[in-house]
């Protein structure tokens, strides 16, 4: 992975590495939906379960968001986690960053991370948390020129769930991608919510705003929507015309049906992240501070299975992907 | 009180305390058989549910039952004129976002902020409601409906001025922290926990007294319940029921507005969607506002309950089960207590009658003789 | 008694309504025509756009359906949102073991336990209808945590709060009319045009779900005003006290209210899981239980008023989930300005002028913020379809009339 | 048609304390009107509804042509061939008249036009005419009498039943009501007939039953029985009357109403140039057949209403624009038309309702505060002068009778001592013995200088209480008369628009 944490501020002080006590306890605390949520949490446990195997640790916790809790019941969370003797903790979500900024002090022998996190009080940092990020936008970049090499209408669609900086990065690196393919290239975009989360649990709302979008002539429609983005994938059943997943490989989970429509995924590795960080505090080296999960490292990528992608494309997208893991593009992260 | 006989006071105990106990236990059971009907297990259920919670889960229910209590008496105030204000939600939204913007600005300094912000964040709630009082009085629009619109324009609007006056935080954007010298100290009741009583936690409390002494001891209390009871009864003795509706709506919003400021001003310092609020708070208050028969001490009750079980929800996880049975358990402990009231006040009414031709009887009797 | 002359002077009003309400539509539709020629916006009134106006408006239209049959015999249902979320669970269970039948079924059973609930609460033991309506929402959204949680966790393409895979009602585009009309829709013609593209909307991709919907608002107006089982249920929302002196059994027929209520509400949540995407996720009504309570408020317990209130909620609603949304409502705000402006004639002239000069006032505003701005913020355009509700609430509410004992508790032998 | 004999045996009746019925023993002889009288809680209306199926009776027995029945609802009772017009009339005024009727008795003529064709040969065979398809709201009391008759008729009902018909009808409409009962009763049906007015009486029934607190007392011959002996056997003693003995009107004039009109939204006058003065001392009474402007008049004086054009004064004081709150506090008691509704608020116990109406003065309220030492006291002193019979100040209102929660009523509203009085229909449903003690009251209060300004259907307490009688009519003032030489029938005449005035 690429640290941050010396290229941005260095604002990073004299920070040591956490000793934790004993064999690494890891627990992970989910984001509303919990496991079996088929995207963000699940690929968390993938990547606690692979390194469960891997490293032989046995004792593993888990603990999941309720609708409109309160700061002070995520802080609990990861308190109990703490108190009952796990010292690997991870929040899944950005919703956690706050909880683990103000967690974290009291436990000074926890490795925290918190995937997709920030820190919200940057003058003030705390040496025992990662903060897990990706480099979404390049991911995007990817599967835009996917999506401009295959439309046959030189139209195409970006589906937001909740229009925030993160899902921005998607939409930013999508339509540069499609724009480097073919600089004509007709983008629509449409939010589901403009602030509400419910954005990523609306189906309906996803279903809607592609139809509209295959209506006006899109072919191809990309998703960063959550579970909403089941809807696009209905809607570009019944249009008959393609989608592209979001985080993991949505070909593999979407029924058979909707499997059909699904020509690529950009893949987000919360896995890897995950996995990553247990094994750096296995390695008795925790990660501190920013790290971004990139293209070079596999942190993001693009998803062939199905068999869409014609060799001409994926030829393109590699390139296109030496590029920026080479630093020759510059990929926007904000639209 | 004349007449404090031994059955008078045994008729108090039955008609207000029996009814939410026996509420909560059909809840309970309820939620446990439909637990067991599922093939989950009821026991470990209830070995969660009364199990006793740690400091900071204390702490938590706490702060939380004085959040419940605010929103609760908020509804009430309009409950015990007839109105339903289920924009409590919407109205606390608005509140808690003018609040926290002007909170943030520290256009006032040091500690008069505090007070500075309660003013402005009741004025935004008060404003906000008062919508719906308007179009209530002037066109005839039921608040029911009308403030089910204003909550959904509330989380939009909110949402879209933190996007466009807050600052970046994270991936979303937050009004700006709240300035140190405007933080109050809480009540660290617990020294080893981490945490405290929030300092304006004790807002449900004062809230909680005035709000009694306005409604039962003041002119204006009255002539509010009384709208409430008898609208016609209400005009005919002098009241102008449009004013009330106006004043009564606003005060209501007034008080929604200040629903979330404990937490503000007690650990959150910043208002953003969704991470830094906390909704839902609103819809709880009017199941609080119901539970608590709209009585202060019933309201405080209500509060501690609702917080009591989603603090203890929290660890149903471990029990396999979803957290979202807790729900049930409200919704139904709301159910019941509303029919066991019922019935209670219809015995109560009976008796009352026969009491009343007894007496009417003996009278006769005695004029005869 | 000059009840002859009164007889005719009424039956030529209600011909007059008629007639000017039909030119009153032609008339808005001119006007949309030309706003959407003057503002290049051929989206208003596109195909698409209004499939998508039909798939938002048919569960808010199922639920306000559901409202309109419990407030008819005077039980108020605010508990339409709980009900709805049952359904959503019971679509997406039934659906997933048994097919889309059982699905559809499942739903509207769903519904009906979560109005028994509430008919129990409100008819047997008199408990006030909104705290048992209020109380009702919790209970659903709970029961429908827990319920994924334990029943679809474990499926295949289920989650603790999700379930996708299982199979939805059949959908049908009506040969030759459908293309018809898209290619009549295409040539952006005035006012034929967008007729057409009204016609294609309907006409294409119609889920059996959608034509269901739409055949329950006949059916409800006729059973409801054309039977005598609907004579008797209304009876028991205008005078229950009446109804029962004649030897009607007022529990029954509300209680059958409710249930049909609950049922409907259900169905509301099966199109939710099953046509308007075909997923379950937990609390994904989104509150269309309550705009469906204030679009029956908004169609003065009609059916038809309903399905109007409907069709505008989920048309803007719609529209607001289109790509450049901003385009589109900005063209409206022309439209809706220029309608205010004819409606603040009518009432000046009509003699209220105070509500008329307000209104021109408002239109005034519409017209300067159109020509002030080239688009509307995105977050203004999700807020459209409720501040449309509410400012049409606004404008008509004094014309509603609700059934006398709406919401007024009942007991039995309480008459005379 | 078949004619009917019914019969009730030793019906009994318990409410929670209260015997409403015990040992009710009537015989209804087929085509005959019989009359049922008695006061006001007497057990009237409990019989009827037990005779018509709505409650269950706890003892005794109804014979119907001869054998027993028993009746668990309505619906047994119409099969059995029994109808019955309610004291209160149960029509739904959004449904149209047709709808009204046919309603639970679909299976004769369905819904539509076959039932619509029967109801307008029913309406013209009595003169009714009714349309059937309009709304109920829409039509005036008469003519909502008449559709209740039409609904019973349309069931083919045998016994009619009529609980107080003529109670809201004017001279005039009840003679027409007389006319349709006579006709009926001719065509070979029974008809029971309720009513405290026993001129009435007298004049249609066949027979008559008396009822005295929940039982039956006697029967008479309605030939030879006269209207004393008739009141007694009601009452058990001599009958009150209102007759007022001397004059004390003053020259002082309390309130003075001058060229008032009310309009509604539409334009229509509610009231149209009104002028009237209450002198301190004096009585004035408005006559008037409901509808006409009474109520309109008493809530433009009560602030309640906003006058057009015109003024009122009170004393000196214009009170034209002055809220509710501060014409009462101006020295204005007010006894609403409908105590229910506006006279009480039900559920609270009588000190809290002594409050009510009284918010800004002492002894209720004292600087914004409700004062409940004051009030209680106060509710005391009301209970102990007006005799208003009630375990204490704690018991809700609603668990007294009418007639005691009026008194109470009438004796909040005089306290404080005000200068003007409105009274509508003070005694409306209240016995005899409250009635008595209400007028009492109020010709003390006269005594002392209170100006009254009385409206009451009772024609009776109207001609007995009032000093001056003004007559309301299509919201105008039309007629004036000295009560001491008007007749009940002048004055019917009068309220009708009849020649005389
Ligand atoms: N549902 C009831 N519950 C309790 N008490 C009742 C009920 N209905 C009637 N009563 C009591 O029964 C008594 C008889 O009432 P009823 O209505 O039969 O009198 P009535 O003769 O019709 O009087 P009125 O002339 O006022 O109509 C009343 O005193 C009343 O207190
Ligand atoms: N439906 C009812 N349920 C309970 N109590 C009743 C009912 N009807 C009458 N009562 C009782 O009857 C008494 C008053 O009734 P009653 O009929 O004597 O009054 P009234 O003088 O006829 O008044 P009104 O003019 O309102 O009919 C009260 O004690 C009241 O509690
Ligand atoms: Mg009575
Ligand atoms: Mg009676």
């Amino acid at each position: 992975a690429d640290n941050d944490s010396d290229s941005g501020s260095d604002a990073a002080p004299e920070c040591d590495p956490v000793q934790i006590e004993g064999d690494a306890k890891v627990s992970l605390a989910y984001d509303v939906g919990g496991r079996g949520d088929q995207s963000f949490n699940d690929s968390a446990y993938a990547g606690l379960q692979k390194a469960a195997t891997e490293f032989g640790l046995t004792d593993t916790s888990e603990g999941e968001a309720g609708q409109d809790e309160s700061e002070d019941v995520r802080e609990e969370r990861l308190r109990n986690f703490a108190d009952t003797g796990h010292n690997v903790i991870v929040g899944v979500g950005f919703a956690y960053s706050e909880a683990v900024d103000t967690v974290a002090p009291d436990y000074p022998n926890v490795a925290f991370a918190v995937i997709d996190g920030f820190d919200p009080t940057e003058d003030d940092v705390n040496c025992n948390v990662a903060y897990l990020g990706f480099a979404e936008n390049e991911g995007s970049y990817l599967v835009g020129a996917a999506a401009a090499s295959q439309s046959e209408t030189g139209t195409i669609g970006f589906v937001g769930g909740v229009n925030n900086t993160l899902i921005q990065k998607f939409e930013a690196g999508y339509t540069a991608g499609a724009e480097a393919v073919n600089p004509d290239i007709e983008v629509l975009t449409t939010y589901i919510e403009e602030s509400d989360p419910a954005g990523f649990g609306d189906p309906a709302g996803g279903q809607a705003a592609a139809e509209g979008q295959y209506a006006d002539g899109a072919d191809i429609v990309f998703h960063a929507a959550g579970f909403s983005g089941t809807g696009v994938f209905d809607a570009a059943v019944a249009a008959d015309k393609l989608a592209i997943g979001v985080d993991s490989d949505q070909f593999l989970t979407a029924g058979p049906e909707q499997a059909q429509h699904i020509i690529t995924s950009m893949l987000k590795r919360v896995d890897t992240a995950t996995y990553g960080f247990i094994q750096s505090v296995v390695d008795g080296e925790p990660d501190q501070g920013f790290t971004t999960f990139t293209l070079a490292d596999d942190g993001v990528g693009y998803s062939t299975s199905g068999n869409f992608l014609t060799p001409e494309t994926i030829a393109t997208l590699e390139d296109y992907k030496q590029q920026i893991i080479d630093g020759d593009i510059e990929v926007p992260t904000a639209p | 009180m004349k007449g404090l006989t031994p059955r008078r006071v045994l008729d108090t105990v039955v008609g207000s305390l029996l009814p939410p106990l026996v509420a909560v236990v059909a809840a309970m059971v309820a939620t446990s058989v439909l637990i067991a009907a599922f093939g989950g297990s009821p026991g470990s259920f209830l070995e969660v549910i009364f199990s006793v919670p740690n400091d900071r889960v204390l702490l938590s229910i706490i702060n939380q039952s004085a959040m419940l209590s605010i929103s609760g008496i908020a509804a009430a105030i309009g409950f015990r004129m007839g109105l339903f204000n289920i924009g409590v939600e919407g109205q606390y939204i608005v509140g808690s976002c003018a609040g926290a913007f002007f909170a943030g600005s520290g256009l006032v300094p040091g500690p008069l902020n505090i007070l500075a912000t309660l003013v402005v964040a009741a004025a935004a709630g008060a404003a906000y409601a008062s919508i719906a009082g308007l179009l209530r009085v002037f066109r005839g629009v039921s608040e029911v409906i009308s403030a089910i619109m204003l909550n959904y324009i509330a989380l939009t609007m909110a949402g879209y001025l933190v996007t466009k006056y807050g600052q970046a935080s994270g991936y979303t954007f937050t009004t700006e922290r709240l300035p140190l010298d405007a933080q109050p100290l809480g009540f660290k009741i617990f020294p080893d926990a981490p945490g405290d009583v929030w300092a304006l936690s004790s807002l449900a409390i004062i809230l909680g007294i005035g709000y009694w002494f306005l409604i039962s001891r003041t002119r204006f209390g009255f002539e509010l319940r009384v709208t409430g009871e008898s609208e016609t009864a209400a005009r005919a003795s002098g009241v102008n029921t449009k004013k009330m509706t106006l004043l009564v709506m606003a005060l209501s919003g007034a008080v929604a507005g200040l629903v979330w400021m404990p937490a503000y001003f007690g650990s959150v310092h910043t208002f953003g969607t969704p991470e830094n609020f906390q909704a839902g708070l609103g819809f709880i208050g009017l199941a609080v506002a119901l539970l608590g028969r709209n009585r202060t001490l019933g309201i405080f009750f209500a509060a501690a309950l609702f917080a009591f079980l989603s603090g203890q929800s929290n660890n149903l996880q471990s029990a396999g089960i979803a957290k979202d049975v807790i729900d049930i358990t409200q919704g139904i402990t709301v159910l019941a207590v509303v029919v066991a009231y019922e019935v209670v006040g219809r015995r109560r009414a009976k008796t009352e009658a026969e009491r009343v031709a007894r007496q009417l009887d003996a009278e006769r009797e005695g004029a005869a003789a | 008694m000059s009840t002859q002359q009164s007889v005719s002077a009424e039956v030529v009003r209600a011909r007059t309504f008629r007639y000017t309400w039909w030119l009153a539509a032609l008339a808005v539709i001119v006007v949309i025509s030309t706003v959407r020629l003057y503002t290049g916006t051929d989206r208003i009134t596109a195909p698409g756009t209004l499939r998508a106006a039909i798939i938002g408006a048919c569960p808010i239209l199922l639920a306000g359906l559901g409202g309109l049959w419990a407030e008819r015999a005077g039980i108020v249902n605010i508990g339409l949102e709980g009900q709805m979320l049952l359904g959503t669970w019971g679509a997406a269970f039934f659906a997933y073991h048994y097919g889309p039948l059982a699905g559809v079924l499942g739903a509207a059973l769903m519904g009906l336990i979560g109005g028994l609930l509430h008919a129990i609460a409100t008819v047997s033991f008199g408990v006030d209808h909104i705290i048992s309506g209020v109380a009702i929402n919790i209970v659903g959204l709970g029961a429908v945590g827990f319920l994924a949680k334990t029943t679809f966790d474990d499926l295949d393409g289920g989650g603790p709060r999700n379930l996708s895979g299982y199979s939805t009602p059949p959908e049908f585009t009506v040969p030759l009319i459908a293309d018809g009309a898209r290619s009549l829709a295409d040539k952006h013609w005035f006012v034929i045009s967008d007729v057409a593209g009204a016609v294609a909307g309907v006409t294409t991709r119609l889920s059996v779900l959608t034509v269901l919907a739409f055949v329950l608002v006949a059916v409800t107006a006729w059973v409801l005003w054309r039977t005598s089982f609907g004579l008797r249920l209304r009876s028991c929302g205008e005078n229950p006290q009446a109804a029962e002196t004649l030897g009607i059994n007022v529990y029954r027929y509300k209680y059958v209210a409710v249930l049909i209520s609950g049922a409907f509400a259900g169905l509301g949540g099966a199109y939710l899981a099953m046509v308007a995407s075909s997923s379950f996720t937990v609390g994904q009504t989104g509150g269309r239980g309550y705009i469906g309570l204030a679009t029956m408020i908004f169609g003065n317990w009609r059916p038809s008023g309903v399905l109007t209130g409907a069709l505008m909620f989920g048309y803007t609603d719609g529209v607001s989930l289109l790509s450049n949304s901003g385009a589109i409502v900005h063209a409206l705000l022309l439209l809706v300005a220029i309608l205010l402006a004819v409606f603040a004639v009518l009432k000046v002239r009509g003699g209220e002028r105070v509500t008329g000069f307000v209104i021109a006032g408002i239109s005034v505003g519409a017209f300067v913020w159109y020509f002030l701005s080239e688009t509307v913020d995105a977050s203004f355009t999700g807020m459209t379809p409720y501040v449309v509700t509410l400012f049409v609430l606004a404008v008509f509410s004094q014309r509603l009339r609700m059934p006398a004992a709406d919401g007024k508790p009942y007991r039995r032998g309480g008459a005379g | 048609m078949t004619t009917i004999d019914v019969e009730a045996r030793g019906i009994g009746k318990r409410f929670p304390g209260v015997v409403a019925n015990h040992d009710v023993s009537l015989h209804i002889r087929p085509e005959r009107v019989h009359a049922l009288i008695g006061e006001n809680g007497a057990g009237k209306s409990t019989l009827m509804k037990i005779l018509y199926g709505v409650q269950p009776a706890d003892d005794g027995q109804i014979v119907i042509d001869g054998s027993p029945v028993s009746f668990t609802s309505p619906t047994d009772a119409i099969a059995a061939g029994i109808g019955m017009v309610f004291q209160h009339f149960m029509l739904a005024d959004n449904l149209t008249v047709a709808e009204n009727i046919v309603l639970g008795a679909e299976k004769l003529h369905g819904i539509g036009d076959g039932a619509k064709k029967e109801i307008r040969a029913i309406s013209e065979r009595f003169g009714f005419g009714l349309d059937p398809d309009t709304l109920v709201e829409r039509l005036g009391v008469a003519d909502r009498q008449r559709v209740e008759i039409l609904k019973v008729l349309y069931r083919g009902a045998r016994l009619i039943i009529l609980d107080e018909p003529t109670a809201v009808l004017v001279p005039q409409e009840v003679d027409a009501l007389f006319a349709n009962l006579r006709e009926l009763v001719g065509q070979g049906r029974s008809v029971l007939f309720i009513s405290h007015k026993l001129d009435e009486v007298r004049q249609i029934a066949d027979d008559i039953t008396v009822m005295r607190r929940g039982t039956t007392v006697g029967t008479a011959d309605p030939k030879t029985a006269t209207k004393r002996e008739l009141a007694e056997l009601m009452v058990g003693a001599e009958l009150p009357s209102p007759a007022t003995s001397e004059s004390t009107v003053t020259d002082r004039p309390v309130l003075r109403l001058d060229g008032v009109t009310v309009a509604d939204e539409s334009g229509r006058d509610l009231l149209h140039d009104i002028s009237l003065t209450v002198h301190a001392g004096e009585v004035v009474g408005i006559a008037g057949v409901e509808g006409n402007g009474q109520s309109e008049l008493v809530e433009v004086v009560m602030g309640m209403l906003r006058a057009n054009a015109g003024t009122i004064r009170l004393g000196d004081d214009d009170i034209t624009r002055l809220s509710t709150r501060a014409v009462r506090d101006l020295g204005v008691g007010f006894v609403p038309e409908d105590r229910h509704r506006h006279g009480l608020v039900l559920d609270y116990p009588l000190w809290e309702n002594r409050v009510l109406g009284h918010q800004t003065s002492a002894p209720a309220v004292r600087r914004g505060l409700v004062s409940r030492k004051g009030a209680r006291a106060d509710a005391q002193r009301i209970i102990d002068q007006f005799d208003v019979r009630t375990p204490g100040v704690d018991t809700s209102a609603r668990a007294l009778s009418g007639g005691n929660q009026q008194k109470f009523i009438v004796g909040r509203e005089m306290s404080g001592n005000p200068r003007l009085l409105i009274a509508s229909h003070p005694t409306r449903g209240v016995d005899v013995g409250a009635q008595a003690a209400i007028w009492d009251h109020i010709r003390a209060a006269r005594r002392e200088g209170l100006g009254v300004l009385l409206v009451s259907a009772d024609l009776d307490e109207l001609i007995g209480l009032s000093d001056r009688l003004e007559v309301i009519l299509r919201s105008r003032l039309t007629a004036r008369f000295d009560p001491s030489s008007v007749t009940a029938s002048d004055l019917g005449e009068a309220m009708t628009g009849g020649e005389a005035a």
